[in-house]
């Protein structure tokens, strides 16, 4: 149907549509993977980035001015914006789960028909890591999920019910695909716009959770 | 007084097997390296160490895992090393997985010398298995017990004399925490200042809550760790 | 943005009666005088007010006290306002009364989004009367729940224009807690300078808390407070 | 038997009395009143002072430097040592609560043969005010009461049970009152030494409660 476009562009597809959803003034956590993209795609001066290893005001850093003691939850290096602030780890956590932070972007392994995600455990796996997944969905004001619309094994992962332990009972309130944008309300997934290149008959052939057209 | 010790040897010398052990840093990030170096090299074993990850494979906090000295992992990603994952696999340590925030928020909780406290992370999840839920005020919350130690390691960027801290950009992360939960507060730093040096207001560690101070002598650079 | 406001009306323009209202200070250090004095000229009551004390007879939150706008304190102590005990015989006050260090980790508490927690402080004391008391790990503990206002009403001492604040001295105390666990934070401060101009290192209440900022026009001096 | 000495004079030796038990290096929380006297009589450098609004390192101040903003827990101005820090009330209590202060001085009220100490209530009277007297009855590694020996109506204030509601149920370790030195061992009171002028005869007169004479 549509040309095959790569991974890379799926993800910056992603991640550009996902900055359209931010108007500031915003304080902004994002995750690992396309959630980091989304940066480069902002354009409101008053969203300020929060990383949870304590640094409010992240930005990007050219190689010349790395400091290897600078970077973000992905350890991956960056700067620091002018007013930023560092703290330590519990007062960074505190702003999380204490509602402080205003969107915590975060990618998923599966998401449900309410808007519950997957997306720090697989079954049969030993169950190594969770880092500040749980924090954010519980304490962030809005949470955007962005992921691929399928597996690598083609399956949706958009799914009546989870199969992988859920992060939280919380439900999220979008989803970003390279298909699709679904709004979640009331513990219901809405189609809310296609891709584009996406049509509606993609969305429904790999989108195995319940959704609203319109 | 006399904070100031000559040798990670010397700052190390409390430390004895079956201790818990708090360890800052986020991966090698204000993790203090040198004291880790030394401990690897200290004959003890059987201990519990509390960090948010266990170094990677065969580095830092690794090498002890390698070496059979860590009875049990308390900490949020220890996906950072695969070898944590095969020795857990064939049942020889034990690991306690908490989000993030529980497990800075159960460490400050410990040095504030509070016994536990109520959060909604974690509620409905696996993680949340065997934990006493309650509602308060409408809200599910599951019970998180604090977490206290007997030696705390940790990565400054300065220390007075007197032991008073303070930390540099996101080094900064679990160390001031760990600093307050243990028994025994060994801190390494990249200088030590005379009283006064440090901004009262800035100070982010008051002394009173550490023991032992020596000089950083593996340090993080961009071209990785290098001993100086 | 925009978080500077012309005057101290303008910045309390969101408190309405009934409201939870967070107030800093100790005794007068540290205390919010302008906007605590705007307070006293605003037709609202029914307040609820969290703050160490209740002024002194006459003074600051004294003068909303005796104009009867005060449906409840919670502190841990009044006895600094004679005025306070009197309403209270009379029945027109409710009080709680809490020892200062579960004042103020009830606040922490309720800005780091917690239920509650467990404390030794009180345990099997008059204070702990209703209180919930339980053993973990062989100590007895109390629970004390955690904190959250509509309003709060904070003092700093300088600020820049997103937000971010820093204190002085023995005037931070409760402050920087009280700009986590409320709705609507409004802070009054000596000094509005621009981005950049506070240390990244030093800045103790970061912007993402703060939504509101005054210059401060009652300050306390060696000579009492003064207009300025 | 003495000759009458001022109330001034009796709170002074109380300090000094109270000085000698501090070995630095310490790090000493001092209350309101008589506690407040012992800081002119310590010796040694060591000793840092804590104050629970939140200092370490308090100083005496004279009147030129005097800063409104730079109180102790009494309100009266003081001074920053050199190496002080600031902090927040609740960082300023975890020291307390978590264990990390070495001495409390304190004012009672009453003190039970135990050493269960009554500081914060009276009966009959509005429960006003507790302050931090509870937090440190509980936090502080030692504590120490300074206390007049006998209430203004001549009454003993160590009693065989405090009439007063307690401060805790934890027992203090050392009293001193202008006519003794008692230390608190495993629930019980041991004279362990007498004030200057004072006489055996006269503390067994004024002491309601139980305690061991050597």
């Amino acid at each position: 149907m549509t040309t095959q476009i790569s991974k890379h562009d799926i993800q910056h597809m992603i991640a550009k549509r996902v900055a359209k959803e931010l108007k500031g003034p915003l304080t902004v956590n994002l995750g690992i993977g396309i959630p980091t993209l989304v940066a480069a795609y902002m354009e409101d001066d008053s969203i300020y980035l929060h990383t949870e290893n304590g640094l409010l005001g992240v930005t990007d850093v050219e190689e010349p001015d790395v400091d290897p003691n600078l970077v973000n939850a992905g350890k991956l290096p960056v700067g620091e914006a002018v007013g930023a602030s560092f703290f330590n780890s519990s007062d960074s956590f505190a702003m999380i789960r204490g509602g402080h932070v205003d969107v915590a972007i975060l990618g998923a392994l599966q998401v449900d028909e309410t808007g519950v995600i997957a997306n720090w455990a697989v079954p049969g796996k030993n169950i190594m890591g969770v880092g500040g997944a749980m924090d954010l969905l519980v304490g962030a004001k809005k949470v955007i999920v962005t992921m691929s619309h399928t597996a690598k094994d083609g399956k949706s992962k958009l799914l009546k019910e989870c199969t992988y332990p859920i992060t939280s009972t919380r439900s999220v309130d979008l989803i970003v695909t390279e298909l699709a944008v679904f709004e979640v309300t009331d513990g219901k997934l809405r189609l809310a716009e296609l891709m584009p290149g996406a049509s509606i008959e993609d969305v429904r052939e790999k989108t195995e959770a319940e959704f609203i057209e319109q | 007084m006399a904070k100031q010790k000559h040798s990670a040897a010397e700052a190390l010398a409390a430390v004895k097997s079956g201790d818990v052990i708090l360890v800052g840093g986020f991966g090698l990030v204000g993790a203090p390296l040198t004291l880790i170096d030394e401990l690897t090299r200290k004959d003890v074993n059987g201990l519990t160490i509390v960090s948010n990850n266990l170094g990677e494979s065969g580095k830092g906090l690794g090498i002890l895992l390698n070496q059979n000295k860590i009875k049990k992992g308390i900490g949020s990603y220890f996906t950072s090393n695969r070898d944590v994952g095969d020795k857990y696999q064939r049942g020889e340590i034990e690991l306690e997985l908490l989000p993030q925030g529980t497990l800075s928020e159960s460490i400050r909780a410990g040095g504030a010398g509070l016994g536990g406290y109520y959060t909604t992370t974690g509620v409905g999840t696996d993680l949340a298995k065997g934990k006493e839920e309650r509602e308060i005020d409408g809200v599910r919350y599951i019970l998180e017990k604090a977490i206290r130690a007997d030696v705390a390691l940790i990565r400054a960027h300065k220390a007075d004399t007197l032991g008073n801290l303070v930390y540099y950009k996101t080094a900064r992360n679990f160390n001031p925490l760990m600093a307050t939960a243990a028994k025994t507060v060994i801190a390494e730093v990249d200088e030590i200042v005379e009283p006064g040096e440090l901004d009262p207001e800035a100070v982010i560690t008051p002394h009173l809550y550490v023991d032992a101070i020596i000089k950083a002598q593996q340090v993080l650079t961009k071209e990785g760790v290098v001993s100086r």
